[in-house]
């Protein structure tokens, strides 16, 4: 090595080696070097725009390309590649419960408003709730309920529909299918009439049809 | 061991040696390090160590230390206290009787630490003279972080819907033991409810009479406040303010205001 | 049909497309990038080992060079060209002779405890060496050895074995010749009970004759 130097200062090295030269010196500077630059670092006589050609070329296609960036040269990712530098990663997460109950309630009973929701949940909704079934476009603004405040509804989208392969939001289980189902455990109080429930029934059946809002805020 | 003409002959020059020690006494690290100076004396393989004469050495060293009034760490003493037990293990013949390792293995195993300590200081030598990052060999300057982007995607399933719609309304299917107070007479109320009207009751009359208003056409609410009233006609008769009487099993209850004694 | 299409959007890409994104890969990242890593960025179905053989052949003699450390990989600059760099050389402070000694016989004996170093050194050693070591990431901790007090241990970190460019703590130098002398064994001064010392150390073996020392000292 220190031999080598003391040979540059009589000769220069050869053109492959300048080239394996400009090669460390351009990936390991932390920004681009200039031809003029390339000259003052390396040997004495080395002629950095020839080995530089010699370069590019032994680059051509390669995943690391050599780059004119102004008067420097710096290595680059192949464009084609930039796909690489992004890295998505995916993860798939349960709607939390808060959620999924929301949009129940909007299934079942939409048109639906806020307190609408609160009541039927006996809890207050989170606005981060709502924000995120209408980022995922599962339920969307309805009309707004004539009614003192002119509160705003929410619908299920075709989004929606499409997700749980449902053909409209009247193929949505009745209570009595849900606990033939077993997923309601406890039997009805006595004196319900499980009909009153049933979002099977043809008021209900209004509700899902009908644009009007009004009629459906009984419950 | 040792043959002592070896030991002896070398004694001036340790000497001399243990002089030039003594200077830079602060320049060891701790008693081994001084140890393997030492041995360095000797030129030879460190395998081949003679320890007895090592031994020598560091206590001339340690005499001498005392004489320069040098004060040595406790650990050079505890050292040199060790080593002068070496030398005498070395030098007496074994006494079978004795317990313990001989003087032979305890050198053995000095000179062993010895050898193992160069041999690390050899090896550091060479790893510190490797091409190192940095100084011979280096890394990317330009570097393209990779941009992570995390992508959550949120799923549900029909099931997760009718589970949660079920969840909802069995919670809805509890309430109305609370909803449904309005059906419930309490007995503070079925109280306040007889203590207006027992003033007038004079004559027995049916318990049932005395329901509020409103509660007995419902049998939801007729069967609570016939519960709450009798308890309350109970609670009266305690305090000595009615008397109840029933004729027959299932037959009517009747009640009156009690009567003063005659 | 159908089934030519399926299989071309499983396919992987062609070794030579591979080795380009290793390349690029490689590149754009200053630290070691495991092959594990690797096969989760590059497309399904590639397998990045078999295309670092091609990119290593490549870069065989070149200014920069794929460089094995543990299971990772990363270009660096040839040695031999360092003479270039001196605009990019890195000032370290220097080390003090405890910290070069220490960092030796952790990297010989690994894991080593404090009480071992100590033992080899015949001082005690100070806070300050093992947490400049430790800072500098050239040591860690390693599992906790099974004798009583349960002491840590220190082991060599992988950024060690890049920076004093070894592929795996069996290639420090000298180590055959060490382990054939019996230097690195520990062994019990005359006159200790043999059981109060730590019955040979199968974790030294791990970590220096495994194919995967990486995987041995996790946690």
């Amino acid at each position: 090595m220190s031999e080598n130097k003391e040979d540059s200062l009589f000769e220069a090295p050869p053109l492959a080696e300048q080239e394996r030269m400009l090669e460390a010196i351009l990936f390991a500077s932390a920004e681009p070097v200039s031809l003029a630059e390339l000259a003052g670092r390396m040997p004495h006589g080395s002629s950095p725009s020839e080995a530089m050609v010699l370069l590019q070329k032994r680059y051509e296609g390669r995943g690391v390309q050599v780059a004119k960036i102004g008067q420097a040269y710096a290595f680059r990712t192949a464009a084609d590649l930039a796909f690489l530098m992004r890295r998505e990663t995916v993860e798939t997460r349960k709607l939390s419960r808060a959620a999924i109950e929301t949009l129940a309630i909007v299934a079942y009973h939409q048109p639906a408003t806020r307190a609408e929701i609160e009541e039927i949940r006996g809890v207050a909704v989170s606005r981060g709730t709502i924000d995120q079934l209408l980022e995922l476009d599962w339920i969307r603004l309805g009309r707004r309920r004539q009614t003192p405040g002119r509160p705003v509804t929410f619908i299920v989208t075709e989004h929606f529909l499409d997700h749980f392969g449902l053909e409209s939001a009247r193929d949505l289980p009745g209570l009595k299918e849900l606990r033939a189902a077993g997923l309601l455990e406890n039997r009805p109080p006595p004196g319900t009439k499980e009909e009153e429930r049933d979002p099977g029934d043809p008021d209900q059946d209004e509700l899902f049809e009908d644009e009007d809002p009004q009629e459906e805020s009984e419950e | 061991m040792q043959d002592a003409d070896s030991f002896v002959s070398g004694d001036v020059a340790e000497r001399v040696a243990a002089e030039t020690l003594i200077v830079d006494v602060d320049g060891f690290e701790g008693p081994l390090d001084l140890l393997l100076t030492l041995s360095r004396t000797q030129k030879v393989d460190l395998r081949k160590v003679s320890v007895l004469q090592l031994a020598v050495q560091y206590l001339a060293f340690v005499e001498k230390a005392k004489e320069l009034r040098i004060e040595l760490a406790a650990d050079y003493l505890v050292m040199a206290a060790w080593l002068a037990f070496l030398k005498s293990r070395l030098l007496l013949p074994p006494d079978p009787t004795e317990e313990g390792p001989t003087g032979e293995e305890l050198a053995a195993h000095l000179a062993f630490q010895l050898e193992r300590l160069q041999a690390m200081r050899d090896v550091a030598a060479r790893l510190m003279g490797r091409d190192r990052l940095g100084r011979e060999r280096f890394v990317r300057g330009i570097t393209q972080d990779v941009t992570h982007r995390k992508v959550i995607t949120y799923t549900a399933t029909l099931l997760d819907l009718m589970q949660g719609y079920a969840r909802i309304r069995t919670k809805d299917e509890f309430r109305p033991f609370v909803m449904d107070r309005e059906a419930v007479l309490t007995m503070e109320q079925a109280l306040d409810n007889l203590r207006g009207m027992i003033g007038f009751a004079g004559d027995w009359t049916d318990l049932i009479s005395y329901l509020p208003d409103g509660w007995s056409a419902d049998p939801k609410k007729r069967r609570s406040a016939t519960a709450a009233t009798f308890a309350a006609t109970l609670e009266l008769a305690k305090e000595g303010r009615i008397e109840l009487r029933q004729d027959d099993t299932f037959s009517k209850i009747e009640i009156r205001k009690r009567q003063p004694d005659v």
